[in-house]
């Protein structure tokens, strides 16, 4: 089974070397094979981030968990970054903050996030995060594409409107369940998720219909059909434990 | 079948003897350019003419990679007398044998005295229009695959990696990243499996260099790559080559197969332990693939998307691999280091920019075609001297080196000697070679639309600046070429290209802005122009109407 | 390997005639070089390509059956890559090289045209299905440029009015 | 103290940010000490004052009279407010922007008209259409405000809640252009 390079099963004969190093000026101890995002968690520093969810494998691709390391030019995703002695990390300088407002500014205009009328609407991910960020409004202008909505599936339905393309549907649906029913179509600004041959998802011959997919999609993309905007709440807390039981430790981590 | 080096050496005896038996030896070209206009055509006019004569043993037909002035294809070259021809139709053919060995055909002469021919040193173009590319024993004739007995039988890994880091070698792909190091990590890593790629995914518009050299001398490619596999402990290459380079791929083919015939791929070549395979792969229409890790995603079978690094290919590459990656040209170079050794090919070229660099002119210039120069020679003389200036007396207006991740270098510069780090210093990039000359016709807010367009269209999509960013630099390009821009436009343009180079995934990602960088820096009058006045100052833009 | 398709089973799409093995033959045998190894997803979709013309949606599925990829994916890979297309082919193919150098010597004009008079953008064919219009990033003709390939014959120094006389000629079936 | 002189405006909104405005309840009769009233739906005056101090703006700019009008608005205002979604992101008037104003036309006032004009023979046409010739053109697009103009302050919500209404009120009254970081969001 594929893992990331820089996360090793522990063993006897090959322990993970333990090391100290900074993050904001604060000395931390880490494994060598922990991400410095999962670092800064353990020690409550929040570094925003939206591809990233505990229990799948990382993408480095939202780059909104970018962060400076003292001595290296480039900023570098935290998801997928992992610390060295007496490394100096920095999370939350004026450059990163502001790059990762711009970024997120620029998720917005992709699609078309109407929140008002949206059924993630209170328990949206890019929504928490324009708070957190401090996001009021977007400075770029809005693309307003035409997407459809997919709701062919019985218990489910996709709104591309508001997809972010964060891949945790496709992550999940092959790492946990193990179907690899979803996808991504196309490359560039037109990417699209799908199902199977790019069909209605409700003709999918591949979907067991396990529902991952909507519980860790972060915005309202993937939705429970018939339930209201207060009961869409997501159910994530399996995915650590799924993910170990089923001896997945990073598959695609290249993806 | 294993190979020494007396067999070797009678092989190119025997080839030798057999050209040296020709009274005259005339080389058409059949690189992609010339075959293009119909050199294929003519070679063959060419032969039945010699048959009808009856001058088979005393002239020979032969079809050779290219001669390197591709814009006056079909080329052909008397081998014997070194006159070249240029434009030639099957028309011409009896006036040409007729002048064997007498005075040329006036009409068809192309001046092999000027500065196009002279400036060049060629090193990896040696032996381009020269040899056939479809025979491995006119390589051999050439010193052919001397390099690679040399090494396996004389040289340890360590002191082959010596030499070509000596030699001061760096990545001709584009970002020039010292070849011997990158050789050293991928021998240090532990590992019982390593790969060798040579990146033959030559996307960049307007570079054809790549090609050329595998439709022109395969089997240079594939030694280099040997070598490279016996310094770093690999015994399996991949060259990654573009679908949309078929002849570079029929040749580079036969070349294996060849190659494999004769001993010097496959298991204990020179009676070694040595033991060394390549595979062809094809591209599918990606630029994106020319980054390493996408590349390596490509030749998995999956979408050329790049991934994070670290960890670097070098240690973690092809199916977790330890692999090295090199361009065409970095491979190319590397027989001839061997033979004459690093310090020879440290002695040409700059301080910090070893040897020569091939590069492909094109654009409003006279002399389209193929280069190979020493490093360090000033633009200048490239575009004018070598190059012959701009076509039509019209004036010259910039340089685009680098292809989409490059920038546009202005007149102000063109007294700058071209290396890796006066490139970088202006704000471009040497790139893969494709050097593109804009007159003063061209437009340089266009210009940038038109890179910007080609990455978004290549954007993999999967990390947000790039996906999003190129697209929206896209529209504000649009919005000023088009006539409906707002002054606050250029603040937003500057600040999304700013975006996208801190914090885009890859390289291309990351070099994306420099095309509108470098042309808002050199050429911001445009651009205010444009904005300001509704006008297009080169003309080029029909959409932007002057108001009245 | 880890990835198993649960249907369509490995038997070859229903759609095909005699007619076909033929090109079907030639995808198994891209398939059995690399011993039906998933990472072989993109060679055979070459050759699938090649043979059919495009990449049709029964050869898809037999294609993911055989190399086991699921489905999605092999749709992925399909749409990833340019040099790939789902639709069938028009009787003729014309292709406009946007390299660079072709870019600056005017074939941005030649598209626009194409456009306007003849109603096609890359990657569509005209109603009658007669021509397909695609672009390419660089045909390395660049001391040809413009340049383009009229049913795989390379044609350099392009103007718009060569262009669409040749592509007129195409769609009233003038054999000239 | 003179009274801060206040205008409020929608463009292309539903009213429900000035309803959210006027849930600030018993706040508005102190309000009303402080601030006067210039120009607005609430109020009863037909031009748009010479100068205001603040003004907030409901709704996206959607139509040939919102263009017009807000850079009007912008000149005569001390401190723009961006009031809600619609006028922040174009929000629900944005939802047309998928589609051409041709089809977006048809689908209201010919397929979706539940009755036809009198005089057309019972013909639903898009030349019966009443709409077209007496509002003002359909932008392409419905945009943000401050794609137009430059805007001071922007208080998203759809509506943005009472109390955030309240603090930015409060904030401006006490001379200080407010932060409306955390204190709402788009959408709720």
């Amino acid at each position: 089974m594929k893992q990331h390079p820089q996360k090793k099963v522990r063993t006897d004969l090959n322990p993970s070397r333990l090391l100290t190093f900074k993050i904001d000026e604060r000395d931390v101890s880490a494994h060598e094979d922990e991400s410095i995002l999962t670092v800064a968690r353990q020690n409550g520093i929040s570094i925003p981030t939206l591809c990233h969810l505990d229990g799948l494998s990382e993408r480095g691709a939202c780059r909104l968990c970018i962060i400076e390391v003292k001595g290296v030019a480039k900023l570098l995703p935290s998801c997928v970054t992992f610390p060295r002695q007496d490394m100096e990390v920095i999370t939350n300088s004026e450059r990163v903050v502001t790059y990762r407002k711009k970024i997120l500014e620029l998720l917005f205009t992709e699609r078309n996030h109407v929140c008002s009328v949206c059924v993630s609407n209170g328990h949206c991910e890019l929504q928490n995060l324009a708070v957190e960020l401090g996001v009021t409004h977007v400075r770029y202008p809005y693309l307003y594409p035409r997407h459809a909505v997919d709701a062919s599936h019985s218990r489910f339905s996709i709104d591309h409107n508001r997809c972010v393309l964060c891949l945790r549907c496709v992550r999940v649906c092959d790492e946990i369940e193990g179907a690899h029913t979803w996808d991504i179509m196309g490359r560039g600004i037109t990417s699209q998720v799908i199902t199977d041959l790019n069909q209605p998802w409700g003709t999918s011959e591949t979907c067991t219909g396990c529902g991952k997919c909507v519980q860790v999609c972060p915005t309202g993309a993937l939705s429970e059909k018939g339930k209201s905007v207060a009961e869409m709440i997501k159910r994530r807390q399996f995915l650590p434990y799924l993910q170990m039981m089923r001896g997945r430790q990073d598959d695609s981590w290249q993806k | 079948m294993t190979l020494n080096s007396e067999d070797l050496h009678q092989i190119a005896k025997i080839e030798k003897d057999k050209q040296d038996g020709f009274q005259h030896r005339i080389h058409v070209c059949v690189a992609a350019g010339c075959l293009s206009c119909g050199s294929g055509v003519l070679m063959d006019a060419l032969g039945k003419e010699v048959n009808r004569r009856g001058l088979d043993n005393w002239c020979q037909i032969k079809g050779v990679g290219c001669l390197g002035l591709c814009a006056e294809g079909p080329l052909i070259s008397l081998a014997t007398s070194g006159t070249y021809y240029q434009g030639v139709k099957v028309s011409d053919v009896s006036d040409i044998l007729d002048a064997l060995g007498g005075n040329p055909v006036g009409r068809l002469l192309c001046p092999a005295d000027t500065a196009f021919f002279k400036r060049q040193v060629r090193i990896v173009t040696e032996n381009c229009g020269r040899i056939d590319p479809e025979r491995i024993e006119e390589y051999i004739a050439e010193s052919g695959y001397e390099s690679l007995y040399l090494a396996l039988t004389q040289m340890t890994p360590p002191e082959v990696i010596e030499q070509v880091t000596r030699s001061g070698l760096r990545g001709r792909g584009g970002a020039g990243y010292p070849t011997g190091l990158k050789w050293t990590t991928v021998s240090k890593a532990i590992s019982s499996t390593k790969f060798i790629i040579c990146n033959a995914d030559e996307g960049d518009p307007g570079a054809f260099m790549d090609r050329s050299v595998l439709e022109s001398d395969p089997h240079r490619v594939i030694e280099g790559m040997a070598i490279a596999g016996y310094a770093t402990g690999a015994s399996q290459g991949y060259i990654y080559v573009r679908a949309e380079y078929p002849l570079a791929v029929k040749r580079v083919r036969l070349a294996l197969a060849q190659a494999e015939r004769l001993g010097v791929l496959g298991n204990n070549i020179f009676n070694t332990h040595f033991n060394f395979t390549i595979k062809v792969r094809l591209g599918a229409g990606a630029f994106v693939c020319g980054e390493e890790t996408a590349l390596i995603a490509s030749i998995e079978g999956r979408m050329g998307r790049p991934r994070p690094r670290p960890p670097f290919p070098a240690e973690f590459g092809l199916w977790e691999h330890p692999t090295l990656i090199n361009n065409v040209e970095t491979f190319a170079n590397v027989p001839p280091i061997i033979r004459k050794g690093g310090k020879w090919f440290a002695g040409i070229g700059t301080e910090k920019s070893k040897g020569t660099k091939v590069f492909a002119l094109a654009g409003k210039i006279v002399n389209t075609g193929l280069i190979e120069i020493p490093m360090g020679t000033p633009l200048r003389d490239i575009v004018f001297a070598i190059g012959g200036g701009i076509p039509g007396g019209k004036g010259f207006k910039a340089v685009q080196t680098g292809g989409p991740s490059g920038g546009c270098i202005p007149e102000q510069f063109l007294d700058m000697p071209v290396d890796y780090d006066s490139l970088l210093q202006v704000g471009s990039i040497m790139g893969s070679g494709g050097m593109i000359v804009m007159d003063e016709t061209s437009c340089m807010v266009d210009v940038a639309k038109f890179f910007m367009e080609f990455c978004m269209s290549e954007s993999c999509g999967k990390c947000a600046p790039c996906r999003v960013g190129t697209r929206q630099i896209y529209d504000i390009l649009c919005r000023i070429t088009g006539n409906q821009s707002t002054p606050e436009d250029l603040a937003m343009l500057e600040d999304l290209c700013d975006l996208m180079k801190n914090t885009s995934l890859c390289g291309l990602g990351q070099s994306a802005p420099n095309p509108v960088l470098t042309t808002l820096k050199y050429f911001r009058d445009e651009y205010l122009s444009h904005i300001h006045d509704r006008t297009c100052l080169a003309g080029a833009c029909k959409t932007v109407v002057e108001v009245s | 390997m880890k990835e198993q398709v649960p249907n369509p089973g490995n038997t070859p799409p229903a759609s095909s005639k005699p007619a076909e093995d033929h090109r079907l033959r030639m995808v198994n045998r891209t398939m059995q070089l690399y011993r039906n190894q998933s990472h072989a997803l993109i060679e055979t979709l070459h050759t699938v390509q090649e043979s059919f013309g495009f990449l049709e949606e029964g050869v898809l599925k037999y294609v993911a059956a055989t190399l086991r990829v699921p489905l999605s994916r092999v749709y992925a890979v399909a749409t990833f890559y340019h040099s790939f297309t789902l639709k069938p082919p028009g009787e003729h193919t014309c292709v406009i090289c946007r390299g660079t150098a072709c870019y600056i010597g005017g074939s941005g004009e030649i598209l626009d045209d194409i456009r306007e008079k003849v109603g096609i953008v890359s990657g569509e064919t005209t109603p009658d299905g007669q021509v397909s219009l695609l672009v390419a990033r660089c045909l390395g003709s660049c001391g040809l440029a413009p340049a383009g390939v009229f049913d795989g014959e390379v044609t350099g120094k392009l103007s718009p009015e060569v262009v669409l006389e040749k592509i007129g000629r195409w769609q009233t079936h003038d054999p000239q | 103290m003179a009274k801060i002189r206040l205008a409020t405006t929608w463009l292309d909104g539903c009213s429900g940010c000035h309803m959210s405005f006027l849930d600030i309840d018993e706040l508005l009769i102190g309000l009303a000490e402080k601030v006067e009233i210039l120009f607005g739906p609430l109020v009863d005056y037909k031009e748009f004052p010479e100068h205001a101090d603040v003004t907030l703006v409901e709704g996206a700019v959607s139509n040939e009279a919102d263009k017009k009008n807000i850079v009007m608005i912008r000149a005569r205002s001390g401190i723009l407010v961006s009031f809600g979604d619609c006028a922040i992101t174009a929000n629900v008037p944005g939802m047309r922007n998928r589609y051409p104003v041709g089809e977006v036309m048809k689908r209201a006032y010919v397929e979706n008209a539940d009755s036809v004009p009198a005089g057309n023979g019972g013909v639903r046409s898009e030349a019966a259409g009443v709409a077209f010739q007496t509002v003002p053109p359909l932008c392409q697009k419905a945009r943000p405000v401050h794609e137009f103009v430059p805007v001071d302050v922007f208080l998203p919500g759809c509506p943005p809640p009472p109390e955030a209404i309240t603090f930015l009120l409060t904030e401006l009254l006490a001379g200080r252009i407010p932060d409306m970081t955390g204190r709402t969001r788009f959408g709720a």
